[in-house]
C-alpha cells in the first residue's frame, strides 16, 4: 500500500450496497433538470415551454467557460423553465421536461468518435458538448480540467475510485460492472492531457474492483494502487499526496504539481461522450442508509426527483428524520424529496428518527484530535473558537482558506463542535469583508 | 456643603481606590500581611495623599503645565521622605517591616493620580476632602485585605487570636499569593454586590 | 518662548528648593532617634542573649578574625574582674530561603547566654517558628560539652519542631559553628588588651 | 418531511465524547488508586470518597450559582478532579483539607475561569499546590504504607525524594538512598501521596490510556525521557550526590504527573510539536527542582509552570499547513 497524508479519519464505511448491482430506475412522469448542475455559472436554457425534444437534444447552453450544458435525458415535451427545489435548498430554476414514453433518440453518429481518429483536441470539445462535469460530488466542469494551460505540463493522470465516504458504492459498482469504459476513458483523457502514466487509486475495501482492474492487461504505464481505507482519501490534494508525494501548493489545483485527477465515473462518461457521442443525461448513485426498503446502485436520469427513486426502490421503513444528498461526511442534509437529481448526486441516503440527533457543542476541552485528523494541518479547533467567539481578523492566521471542509475535525470532536461549519461561516464572513 | 460629603464618601466605595479603581496595587499586594501593617500603609499613604493634595492644589495656578508631573512628583517624593524619616525615627519596628514600601509611595499611581486629575483642577478645601476621603478608602481597602489574609493565614486579627488554637494557618494567605487571592476574591465580591444593585 | 521656559525652570527650581528646605529640616530632627532607634535594636538583641549584663555597643567591642577571613564584631560586656559575657552574630546561610541572622551570647566558661533571630527570610509558618521563645529558650545554658548541637531528626539533643525540619537545623548548626569559634578563640575573645589582629 | 434534521456536514459522529475521555482516565486510574487502598488502607478510601464527592457537590454548587443547568455534571470532569486531588494527598488528610481542597480545585480554578474546557491551570494540581504551599506540615505528613488494615492510626514516614534532599542538606551526599531497593516504590511500599507511591500500576494506567487513544504518547514520553536523561548526566557526573535516573523514575509524582496530570486536555498544548516541547520542558523543570531546588518534589510546579506557558507553545508550534513550503524550502 501506499503512503498516506496526514490526518483523516476512521468512520465506519458502511458500504452495505457493495454487493447490489447497478439497476435501472422506471422513467419518471416528470424531470425537473436544475440549471445549476455544476460549480461555476448556471447554464442558460436553449429551449422554450411547448419545445418537443428529444433524448440527448441540449436544452441548455453554458454560460461560461467554468459552466456546462445540460440535454435531455428522454424525449418528451417542455413544459417550463421555472424556480424548482435544488438540493443546495433553494429555488433554482430548472426545466422541466414531460417524458412521451416514446425514447426518441437524437441521432448521435456525427458527432461520435468510435474509432477514435479525431485526436485530442476534438475529443476536449466532444467532452464539453456532452456536458461532462466531475461526478465525484463537486461537478467541476470536465472539459476545464482536461485542459491544462500550457505551462503546465502533465505527466500523470490519476483516476479517483477511492470513493472514501462511508455508504457510497456508486464508483465500486462502475468500476467491477463497466471497468472497460472506466479504462478507455482513462487512455482518452490521458491523450488529451498529454500524461504519459496513469495510476488508478482505490481504497483497500474494494478488493474485488482492484482484482476486476488488475485482470484487464495493464498497458505499461498504467498502475492500481490500493490505499488505505481512511476518510478524505478522496480528496484529490490528498490522493495526489499519498499516490506521489507531491503536494499541491496553497491556492493551487493538481496541474500545477504535473497531476489531473478525474473521478472514475467522470472517466466512464468520457468514454461515452467520445465513442458514442452521447451526452451526460444520467449517472449511478447509491441509494442507501438505513431507511431505503430497497437500498442498492441506480442508474438515474438526471433531474428524476428523489421521491421517484425512493417510491420505486420500495419506499421507507417509517418516516425520514435524516435525508443527505451525497455521502454522510459532506453530503448536504435535505428538507425532503422534492429535489432531483443533479450530475453530481452521487448517493441519497435516508436515515430514521434516533439516528439523527441535533448535538448542541460543548466548550472545546482541548484534546486535539481535531488538529491531528485534519489533513491539511490546520488548527480546526482555534479556527471554530475564533468564528465563535467573533474574531474574524485572526482567522487568516491561521489558514482558514485552506480548509477542505471535509468534516474530519467535526467528525471526531468529542465536544460535539460544528467546527467545520463555523470555519465556512469564517471564510463566508471573510468574503463578505473583502467585498 | 453637601458637595464636600459626596467627595469624601466617593472615595468610601464608588470610586474606591483599590477596588474600583484598580489604583496603588503595588501596596496593596505587598505589604497587606497583617492588619498593623495594612493600617500604618494606610496611613502613611493618606498623610502623603493629603499633603500632596493641598501642596498642589494650592500651587495649581502657579505650576505651568509643561512641568506639572516633575513638579508633582517632587512634592509627592518629599512628603514620602518625611514619613519614611519620620517612621524610622518614632516607629522603627514597622518601619522595618514595610522596608521598601514606604519610598515605594512615591510611584502609588494613586497619588499622582489625584495630583493630576483632581487636586491640579480643584481649589484647595476640595482637595483636602478629595484626599482624605481617597486616603481613607484606600485605608480601608488595604485594612479589609489585610483582615483577610491575617485572619485566614495566621488565624489571627491585630495579632489577637480569632479562630482558637485548633485552626491550621492557611499559610498561603501571608504569603504573596495570598495577597493575590484575597485581592481577586474580594474584587469580584465588591462587583458581585455593584451588580446587584 | 523665551520668557515660558525661564518661568518653567524657576518654577521647578523653587519647588525643589522648598522642597530640599524642608526634607533638610525633618532630617535633622529625625537624625538623633533614628540613630537612637538602631542603636536600640542591637541593645535590645544583647539584653535578650545575655540577660543581666549590660553593654554598650557604642564602645564594648572588639572586632577579631573570623573563622572564614571575616571580621566578627564581638560585644563584650565586663565587670571589674575582667570579661562577664560576650555577644556576637553568626550567619546560618543553609536555611529555606537565604540567611538566617543570628545573635548569641556566649558566657566565658563556654554556655550560652541565649540566642536571637536579627533576620530570616523563611517560610512563615513552617520556618518561621524558630523566632518563638520557647525554641529559641532551648538553648539557654547549652555548651558544646553538655549538649550534642544537633536536631533531635538527625540523633542530637534540640527539639525541632513539627514539620519544620530545616530552619532549626540551619540555626543549630550555626550556633554550634559559633561555640566552635568561640572555644578556638576564647583568649583572644576574652583577654584584656586589644589583640594585634 | 417537515420532521427531517436540516444539521450540516458532516452526519456522522465518533461514539467518543468528553465522556469517553473522562471516564477511560478515571478507569486508568484506578490501579494506582487500589494500590494506595491496599497500602493505606481505610484511610485512603475514606480521602478518596471524600475528595469525589466534594468536588462534584461543588461542581453542582457552581453550575447552579452560574445558571448553566446540571448537563456538564455527567461529563465526569469533576469526578476526575476529586479522584486526582485525593491521589495527590497524604493518605491521612483530615477532612477539612480536602474540602479546601475541592473548593480550589472546582470553584476557585476551574469554574473561576469558566468551567471545563477555559481553565488555564490543572484544577487538581493547583488544589494540590495551594494544600502545600498552605499547610506544609500537613502535607508532608505521609504515612508509611503497610498491608491492609482498618486501623486510622498511621505513623508516618518521610519521602524517598525527600529522605535525599535532607541527606544531601546535611551530609552533601545521598545518604542510605543510594544503596535502598527500587522495587519497592515500583510497586508501592514506599510513603508518598496517596496515589503517587506505585509507578508500575500507575505505568499501566498510562499504557492503557495510550492503547486506548485517549492521551498521545507525546507528553508522558517526553516528560519522563527528559527526566531520565537528564537525572543520568547528573548521576554519571557526581553520583555521590546526585541520584540514579531510576531512582527518579520510581519515586516521588512523576508517574502520576507525566501520565494523567501533564496530559490534562484543557491545560495541555494542542499539537504534537507543542506537546514534545511541553513535556521536555515540564522534564526539565522537574529535575532542576527536585536537584537543585528548595523542595524536594517539583512535578507539580513544573506541569503548572507549563500549563502557563500552554497558549505561547501552541502559537508557535502550528503545523506547517498542507501546500505551504517546509521551513527549508523556505529559505532555499
Amino acid at each position: 500500500m501506499k503512503g498516506k497524508f496526514t490526518g483523516g479519519v476512521h468512520p465506519n464505511d458502511s458500504k452495505d450496497t457493495r454487493e447490489s448491482p447497478i439497476q435501472n430506475l422506471p422513467l419518471p412522469d416528470e424531470l425537473k433538470i436544475s440549471l445549476l448542475q455544476h460549480i461555476g455559472a448556471p447554464a442558460t436554457p436553449a429551449v422554450s415551454p411547448g419545445d418537443r425534444v428529444l433524448k440527448y437534444q441540449a436544452i441548455a447552453e453554458p454560460s461560461g467557460y467554468v459552466s456546462s450544458s445540460l440535454h435531455a435525458p428522454v424525449s418528451g415535451t417542455v413544459k417550463a423553465v421555472e424556480p424548482s427545489p435544488h438540493p443546495s435548498g433553494r429555488l433554482i430554476p430548472a426545466i422541466i421536461i414531460e417524458p412521451d414514453g416514446r425514447d426518441e433518440e437524437l441521432d448521435l453518429s456525427s458527432s461520435a468518435d468510435p474509432d477514435l481518429k479525431k485526436g485530442p483536441e476534438a475529443w476536449k470539445k466532444m467532452v464539453g458538448d456532452a456536458g461532462v462535469v466531475g461526478m465525484g460530488g463537486a461537478a467541476f466542469p470536465t472539459h476545464v480540467k482536461l485542459n491544462p494551460p500550457g505551462d503546465k505540463p502533465i505527466d500523470l493522470l490519476v483516476a479517483n475510485g477511492v470513493e472514501c465516504e462511508p455508504f457510497l458504492t456508486a464508483d465500486h459498482r462502475l468500476m467491477l460492472e463497466e471497468p472497460e469504459s472506466l479504462m478507455g476513458g482513462l487512455h482518452l483523457a490521458m491523450e488529451m492531457v498529454g500524461a504519459k502514466r496513469a495510476v488508478i487509486g482505490i481504497e483497500a475495501n474494494k478488493p474485488d474492483a482492484v482484482e476486476k482492474i488488475r485482470s484487464m492487461d495493464l498497458p505499461a504505464g498504467f498502475e492500481v494502487e490500493v490505499l488505505p481505507v481512511m476518510y478524505p482519501q478522496g480528496a484529490e490534494k490528498q490522493l495526489i499526496y499519498a499516490l506521489t508525494g507531491r503536494e499541491v501548493p496553497t491556492g493551487g489545483l493538481p496541474m500545477d504539481v504535473g497531476v489531473v485527477v478525474q473521478n472514475v465515473g467522470t472517466l466512464a462518461a468520457i468514454f461515452e461522450a467520445v465513442t458514442k457521442g452521447r451526452p451526460l443525461v444520467e449517472r449511478v448513485m447509491t441509494l442507501g442508509g438505513t431507511m431505503p426498503k430497497g437500498p442498492g446502485n441506480y442508474r438515474v436520469a438526471i433531474g428524476t426527483l428523489l421521491s421517484h427513486i425512493v417510491e420505486n426502490t420500495g419506499g421507507l421503513e417509517g418516516p425520514a428524520a435524516k435525508i443527505i444528498n451525497g455521502g454522510p461526511m459532506m453530503g448536504q442534509a435535505l428538507a425532503g424529496f422534492d429535489s432531483t437529481m443533479t450530475k453530481g448526486t452521487s448517493g441519497l441516503l435516508v436515515f430514521g428518527p434516533g439516528e439523527s440527533r441535533v448535538l448542541k457543542p460543548r466548550p472545546c476541552v482541548r484534546c486535539g484530535t481535531c488538529v491531528r485528523s485534519c489533513p491539511v494541518s490546520l488548527m480546526p479547533h482555534t479556527l471554530g473558537s475564533l468564528v465563535e467567539w467573533d474574531q474574524f481578523d485572526l482567522l487568516e492566521e491561521f489558514h482558514v482558506g485552506d480548509c477542505i471542509e471535509c468534516g474530519c475535525c467535526t467528525y471526531i470532536c468529542p465536544a460535539d463542535r460544528n467546527l467545520v461549519q463555523w470555519i465556512r461561516q469564517g471564510k463566508a464572513e471573510l468574503i463578505t469583508r473583502s467585498k | 456643603m453637601s458637595g464636600y460629603g459626596v467627595e469624601f464618601t466617593k472615595g468610601l466605595w464608588s470610586e474606591n481606590p483599590v477596588f474600583r479603581m484598580v489604583l496603588g496595587l503595588c501596596p496593596a499586594l505587598a505589604v497587606t500581611n497583617t492588619v498593623v501593617n495594612s493600617i500604618a500603609m494606610g496611613l502613611a499613604t493618606m498623610f502623603v495623599l493629603l499633603c500632596s493634595n493641598t501642596v498642589v492644589s494650592t500651587l495649581r495656578n502657579f505650576i505651568p503645565d509643561k512641568v506639572r508631573i516633575p513638579s508633582f512628583i517632587i512634592i509627592i517624593a518629599s512628603f514620602v521622605t518625611i514619613v519614611d524619616l519620620t517612621m524610622a525615627a518614632w516607629a522603627h519596628p514597622i518601619h522595618k517591616t514595610l522596608g521598601l514600601f514606604v519610598p515605594l509611595i512615591v510611584v502609588n499611581c494613586l497619588i499622582l493620580g489625584r495630583s493630576e486629575a483632581f487636586a491640579s483642577r480643584h481649589p484647595v478645601l476640595r482637595s483636602v476632602v478629595d484626599g482624605l476621603g481617597m486616603g481613607v478608602g484606600f485605608t480601608i481597602a488595604l485594612i479589609t485585605i489585610g483582615a483577610v489574609r491575617e485572619i485566614l493565614g495566621s488565624g489571627t486579627f491585630l495579632g489577637y487570636s480569632v479562630l482558637g488554637a485548633g485552626y491550621t494557618d492557611m499559610l498561603v494567605m501571608i504569603l504573596p499569593p495570598g495577597a493575590f487571592l484575597a485581592m481577586g476574591a474580594l474584587l469580584g465580591m465588591f462587583n458581585a454586590v455593584d451588580h446587584r444593585r | 518662548m523665551k520668557g515660558g521656559m525661564a518661568r518653567l525652570i524657576l518654577v521647578l527650581g523653587a519647588i525643589c528648593f522648598a522642597s530640599g528646605f524642608g526634607l533638610a529640616m525633618v532630617y535633622e530632627i529625625t537624625k538623633e532617634p533614628i540613630a537612637y532607634q538602631k542603636k536600640l535594636e542591637v541593645i535590645r538583641s544583647l539584653a535578650a542573649v545575655l540577660p543581666g549584663l549590660e553593654i554598650d555597643p557604642d564602645s564594648q567591642y572588639r572586632d577579631l578574625a573570623g573563622k572564614d577571613g571575616d571580621t566578627v564584631r564581638v560585644f563584650r560586656s565586663e565587670d571589674g574582674d575582667g570579661v562577664v559575657g560576650v555577644a556576637f552574630q553568626v550567619i546560618a546561610p543553609d536555611g529555606y530561603s537565604g540567611n538566617i541572622y543570628i545573635m548569641m551570647g556566649v558566657l566565658p566558661d563556654g554556655t550560652l547566654g541565649g540566642i536571637e533571630i536579627l533576620s530570616h527570610a523563611e517560610t512563615p509558618g513552617l520556618g518561621a517558628p524558630i523566632t518563638e521563645e520557647r525554641w529559641k529558650g532551648i538553648f539557654k545554658g547549652r555548651s558544646l560539652e553538655n549538649t550534642d548541637l544537633r536536631v533531635k531528626k538527625d540523633g542530637g539533643d534540640i527539639d525541632q519542631m513539627t514539620g519544620a525540619t530545616i530552619s532549626p537545623r540551619a540555626v543549630t548548626g550555626a550556633v554550634k559553628k559559633g561555640l566552635e569559634w568561640f572555644r578556638d578563640n576564647r583568649d583572644n575573645i576574652l583577654s584584656a588588651e586589644e589583640a594585634s589582629s | 418531511m417537515t420532521n427531517t434534521v436540516l444539521s450540516p456536514a458532516p452526519h456522522l459522529r465518533t461514539t467518543k465524547t468528553i465522556e469517553t475521555a473522562m471516564y477511560s482516565v478515571i478507569l486508568a486510574l484506578l490501579p494506582g488508586a487500589a494500590v494506595g487502598m491496599y497500602f493505606f488502607g481505610l484511610n485512603a478510601i475514606r480521602v478518596i470518597a471524600l475528595s469525589i464527592v466534594l468536588c462534584v457537590a461543588f461542581e453542582a454548587l457552581a453550575l447552579r450559582i452560574r445558571g448553566r443547568g446540571m448537563e456538564p455534571l455527567k461529563d465526569g470532569s469533576a469526578v476526575l478532579t476529586g479522584l486526582l486531588l485525593a491521589m495527590n494527598l497524604p493518605s491521612n488528610s483530615p477532612a477539612w483539607l480536602i474540602l479546601i481542597g475541592c473548593v480550589v480545585a472546582i470553584l476557585m480554578t476551574k469554574h473561576v475561569y469558566g468551567g471545563l474546557g477555559y481553565n488555564s491551570f490543572n484544577p487538581a494540581l493547583v488544589a494540590r499546590v495551594f494544600l502545600l504551599i498552605s499547610f506544609p506540615v500537613v502535607m508532608t505528613s505521609w504515612p508509611e504504607p503497610k498491608s491492609f488494615t482498618l486501623s486510622l492510626d498511621t505513623v508516618t514516614k518521610a519521602t524517598p525524594l525527600g529522605d535525599m534532599k535532607m541527606s544531601l542538606l546535611l551530609n552533601g551526599n545521598l545518604g542510605d538512598i543510594a544503596n535502598m531497593s527500587l522495587m519497592d516504590p515500583f510497586i508501592g511500599r514506599l510513603g508518598g501521596s496517596l496515589g503517587e507511591i506505585s509507578a508500575l500500576a500507575l505505568l499501566a494506567g498510562g499504557i492503557f490510556l495510550i492503547a486506548r487513544g485517549i492521551i498521545t504518547w507525546h507528553i508522558p514520553v517526553t516528560y519522563i525521557t527528559t527526566v531520565f536523561v537528564m537525572t543520568w548526566i547528573y548521576w554519571l557526573l557526581d553520583p555521590v550526590k546526585y541520584a540514579s535516573p531510576v531512582f527518579h523514575m520510581v519515586t516521588g509524582g512523576l508517574m502520576l504527573g507525566a501520565i494523567f496530570m501533564a496530559t490534562d486536555y484543557v491545560t495541555s498544548p494542542i499539537t504534537p510539536k507543542g506537546m514534545i516541547v511541553f513535556g521536555v520542558g515540564c522534564g526539565a523543570i522537574t529535575v532542576f527542582i527536585r536537584l537543585f531546588g528548595g523542595y524536594p518534589e517539583g512535578v507539580s510546579f513544573a506541569i503548572l509552570l507549563m500549563n502557563a506557558a500552554t497558549p505561547l507553545i501552541d502559537r508557535y508550534t502550528q503545523p506547517r499547513v498542507f501546500g505551504y513550503p517546509t521551513r527549508k524550502e523556505a529559505k532555499a
